[in-house]
């Protein structure tokens, strides 16, 4: 029994109700599908109880029935890490922050924001941090306008809006 | 020479009063002082001259320049508005 | 025996050219039959004004184009063998050499770059920020350059080459060094921008901290030598040390050797100079209180730092370093003139140079202190010592040990 | 003394790049920072979308110029583990040769900057000079100096030259003795250490908590090397020593850097000695549905690649974590309290690479 599975049969203890699924990735990764309200009291319990200190990142995925908030964790000491997916309405794109916990949660939280259009709640600090602060868009989804055929886009489809 | 001396002297000394920016007197007091180290050299006191301007023209000005500087918040509130947030 | 180059002196050399100048001037006017329009030229008054014209065009001239020029290429071309590569190699071959005719060449010494550089820096604008203070932004590169063009006023090349002879020569010096971070604190308000404010403020604080010590070791000296006067401060310093043939340098006298190393390092914190460059530090605060300024008047900024470098190095040399005295002084006759092979001059800027070169490659070599640090090895360190040395001098001039 | 924000960037010889650091100082004193980022954002998540799995590479090459191998190899391998496959030995241990090369000529590339930043810009045309040499290595090895596009999806490009193992020892040779020289010019120099000791103090706890990755973690004495921890391609068969410091400043996080190219060295020549003959490269299917990720060392810190698929021969979203990016949001906290010559120490000390922060 890896180190992952020992992990998600705690999990699965404490949590009997709350995973909608889970899996075993590869040796010392695991994977575990939630929904985004009970974010907060899982990933309290993997850092405080399963030690996964370190928040590597968060990626938002656009699925177009869904938002899907990805967060990887790590726990230095024996190197094994761990999928966290948040799922998340499309009509109402609104997630709890992990800043008080991690407190690198802050820029990537800001950058999901700032592409994906995710709003994470009592966020002390949500504004755009890559694109400019008066920019209406959220690129990263799945319905801005972008060329698929070719690999540019053309100065007409810059101009008509990508008619 | 000396009435030279002596008229930039009083120009400068009354510029020193009379202007508005701290930094500008703090410059005009700089040609006064040296035009004073001017009349020392007239009067053949070669040292005190000298001495003035290591002194008086080379350091004193400094300090005060120094003091308003760390003192004046008002200078630094100028460059504040028009910096873009 | 004069071992200078120059006699009687650099004024009496201008005294006779202006004197065979105005001769002609006066042949000619003679020739046109206007005999008084002749006379008038050589008449004592006009005599004086063109030999004075001539002497300080001569001087500054000397100082600003020649020792300027070399004192850059020197920079240059040692930085970058420092670094590992050749440097400045723009050159012009001799117009009667083969390879005249394919024109400039990159394989030169490079000497031409900085006139090259100085051309390129004239035909700048000249920016002057819409919110600056006009009257004091203009006013600043002024002063600096007029109180470094000062320096030579009064800095004796050698016995004879020299511009005025002035009894408290040192003093003028340092009056006219000091006039410099006046003008920097100036630059660095009136440019409004913060980086020179900033930069300003650094200057004024460290310049104020370093002046103390350089002062006081000059203090020192002065009470050691008894004088003021550049010639006799060299003077005493040519007899022989102790009875050996090692001339009797104020580096080498105990009390001095600290006060040497103290003035070597405040000289280069009043230079601006890589250790203690903070002022300009160009990485943190792009180039200090010269971001502002644009064209010919940063070339004069950027170009006086090295001037003051020398003329810094030069009092180094009077101060400590037996001025202009050297080991040989053979002479040849040259039409009946005793012509040095070996002249002070060429000790004098032997030695200045060397002094240079030391401060490149120091500056070259080390990082940059941080402005508190900075601050902190002036008035812990350098002043303390600055006062021990003046004891030291005392002690000894009292016992006549020295 | 009066309270005012200075703009350090986005044109500034600090910056490295064009970002913008934005302190409030009180007088020399920073009592709060502020950097923003984003005029470099080129939209690398969004223009993956619509390109194929192996031409997505020619974007990742670009994230960061210093370092191109080993972002590439990244996204190689997240997208090896979306589509299952394993890649033979040979590629594996050719990807570690040129992992490291690119991982000195990184650190170089570092060294000069910091060296440019402290004042010391001797140090600058130094290590250029030998990171040309470890660029040499990878045009030999790629046929590209920069953006090598030398790691794909299944292996890498192309086998390396017969005669690589000589001029890599050659050069490997050369350049520890040069680098011992470097080490006498900072870690000798009184100058360089009252400028780096005590500046910039990040403690393990907060560098963790703070997602600090990579040489700064390690500068702050926590033992994590990804390439030890999450072992990936062949590391585990390779004899090597991760550096860590313990004093937490900007001089520990200099002299992690520095040892860590030392262990590169070490590393490329017991690779060379150990790699196998056979294939390099194996032929990865076009489609690919799922999602998988992968960390791996960067020369800067953790770099995550999270690639999402649909079935189709496109990723359907790749998300980049760049290390430098997590970096930054601990930046204020170590600045807090120091001069404003001291930005300059700590953002060296850092490593500043604008192009993956902005993506």
């Amino acid at each position: 029994m890896g180190v992952e599975e020992q992990v998600l049969a705690r999990l699965k203890e404490r949590f009997p109700k709350l995973l909608l699924e889970s899996a075993s990735v590869r040796p010392g990764v695991g994977r575990i599908k939630i929904d985004r309200k009970d974010l907060v009291e899982i990933c309290f319990y993997l850092k405080e109880e399963l030690g996964y200190e370190h928040l590597s990142c968060i990626s938002a995925v656009d699925w177009k029935d869904r938002y899907e908030c990805v967060y990887h964790f790590t726990r230095y000491s024996d190197g094994s890490m761990f999928q966290v997916n948040a799922i998340i309405p499309h009509d109402d794109p609104h997630i709890e922050s992990l800043c008080k916990f991690w407190r690198s949660a802050t820029y990537p939280e800001r950058e999901s924001y700032d592409l994906m259009g995710i709003v994470f709640d009592h966020q002390p600090d949500l504004r755009r941090i890559l694109l400019p602060p008066d920019y209406r868009f959220f690129p990263l989804r799945k319905d801005f306008p972008q060329e698929v055929d070719r690999q540019y886009i053309s100065r007409r489809k810059l101009k008509t809006g990508g008619a | 020479m000396f009435l030279v001396f002596s008229a930039v002297e009083i120009v400068g000394a009354i510029l020193t009063v009379t202007s508005k920016k701290l930094v500008r007197a703090a410059f005009w007091l700089l040609i006064t002082l040296i035009t004073i180290s001017g009349i020392y050299i007239l009067l053949r006191a070669e040292f005190v001259a000298l001495i003035q301007i290591l002194v008086y023209a080379g350091a004193v000005p400094v300090l005060l320049l120094f003091g308003i500087m760390l003192t004046r918040k008002k200078m630094l509130e100028e460059s504040e508005t028009s910096e873009a947030k | 025996m004069s071992g200078s180059l120059l006699t009687p002196n650099l004024v009496g050399l201008c005294r006779s050219l202006t004197e065979i100048l105005l001769g002609i001037v006066k042949a000619i006017f003679d020739a046109l039959s206007l005999p008084g329009v002749g006379s008038w030229f050589v008449s004592p008054g006009v005599v004086v004004f063109f030999t004075y014209l001539i002497a300080t065009l001569v001087m500054v001239m000397w100082a600003a184009l020649v020792n300027l020029l070399s004192v850059m290429w020197v920079e240059r071309k040692l930085y970058s063998r420092i670094q590992d590569r050749r440097g400045i190699m723009l050159g012009v071959p001799w117009p009667w050499s083969k390879k005249y005719k394919r024109g400039m060449t990159n394989l030169g010494w490079g000497f031409l770059q900085n006139i090259a550089d100085g051309v390129k820096l004239l035909q700048k604008e000249n920016i002057t920020p819409a919110s600056a203070d006009k009257l004091l932004f203009h006013a600043a590169p002024a002063i600096i350059v007029s109180s470094t063009i000062m320096v030579f006023a009064v800095l004796p090349f050698s016995e004879n080459f020299y511009y005025t002879k002035v009894a408290l020569g040192v003093l003028f010096v340092l009056a006219a060094l000091s006039l410099g971070p006046f003008a920097i604190i100036l630059a660095g308000y009136s440019s409004n921008n913060k980086y020179t404010l900033i930069g300003g403020l650094r200057a004024a604080a460290m310049m104020l901290s370093y002046e103390i010590p350089l002062i006081l070791c000059v203090v020192a000296v002065v009470l050691l030598s008894g004088t003021l006067d550049p010639f006799q401060m060299v003077a005493v310093q040519e007899r022989p040390l102790m009875g050996t043939i090692v001339p009797s340098w104020n580096v080498f006298s105990p009390p001095q050797m600290l006060g040497f190393v103290i003035f070597f390092i405040a000289l280069v914190a009043e230079l601006e100079r890589i250790p203690f460059d903070i002022p300009e530090a160009d990485a943190e605060l792009v180039e200090g209180w010269t971001t502002e300024y644009g064209g010919m008047r940063f070339g004069f900024l950027f170009g006086f730092k090295w001037l003051r470098a020398f003329a810094g190095a030069g009092l180094l040399v009077i101060l400590y370093l037996g001025g202009w005295n050297g080991p040989v002084f053979a002479t040849v006759s040259v039409l009946g003139y005793p012509i040095p092979i070996l002249p002070q001059e060429f000790w004098f800027l032997l030695k200045t140079y060397l002094v240079v070169m030391v401060i490149i490659w120091i500056s070259w070599s080390i990082p940059r202190v941080r402005a508190d640090q900075v601050l902190k090895i002036g008035w812990n360190r350098l002043i303390p010592l600055a006062l021990l040395t003046i004891l030291g001098a005392a002690v000894f001039k009292t016992m006549g040990w020295f | 003394m009066a309270e005012f924000w200075v703009n350090m960037g986005p044109q500034h010889p600090m910056t490295h790049g064009l970002w913008n650091l934005r302190i409030k100082v009180d007088g020399e004193t920073i009592i709060d920072a502020e950097p923003i980022i984003g005029y470099l954002h080129r939209g690398v998540e969004k223009i993956s979308e619509v390109r194929e799995f192996q031409k997505v590479i020619v974007l990742t090459d670009r994230l960061c110029y210093v370092s191109s191998i080993t972002w590439s190899h990244a996204y190689c391998l997240a997208v090896e583990e979306l589509m299952g496959i394993e890649i033979p030995e040979r590629g594996k241990y050719l990807r570690v040769i040129s992992l490291e090369i690119q991982r000195i000529a990184s650190h170089l590339m570092w060294l000069a900057a910091f060296g440019a930043d402290i004042g010391l810009l001797t140090m600058l045309l130094y290590a250029l000079r030998e990171r040309e040499l470890f660029l040499d290595l990878i045009e030999i090895m790629a046929g590209l100096r920069l953006n090598s596009n030398y790691t794909r999806v299944g292996g890498v490009r192309n086998d390396v030259p017969a005669d690589f193992e000589k001029s890599c020892q050659r050069v490997i040779a050369h350049f520890l003795k040069k680098l011992d020289e470097y080490q006498d010019l900072m870690e000798n120099s009184k100058t360089f250490l009252m400028r780096t000791q005590g500046i910039g103090k990040l403690s393990k706890e907060d560098a963790i908590n703070w997602g600090v990755t990579g040489p700064n973690l390690r500068g702050s004495g926590a033992d994590v090397d990804l390439r030890r921890t999450i072992p990936y391609e062949v590391y585990d068969q390779i004899d090597w020593e991760p550096a860590i410091e313990k004093d937490c400043d900007c001089y520990a996080r200099s002299i992690v850097r520095m040892r860590e190219m030392r262990e590169s060295c070490r590393i490329v020549l017991d690779a060379l000695k150990k790699m196998p003959p056979g294939p390099y490269r194996m032929k990865p299917p076009r489609r690919a549905e799922g999602e998988a990720f992968r960390v791996t060392e960067d020369s800067r810190g953790e770099a995550l690649f999270y690639v999402a698929a649909d079935g189709d021969d496109r990723p359907y979203r790749v998300k980049i974590r760049s290390p430098i990016f997590c970096t930054l949001a601990a930046v204020p906290q170590m600045m807090r309290g120091h001069k404003v010559a001291d930005v300059v120490s700590i953002m060296g000390s850092i490593d500043i690479c604008v192009g993956e922060i902005d993506k």
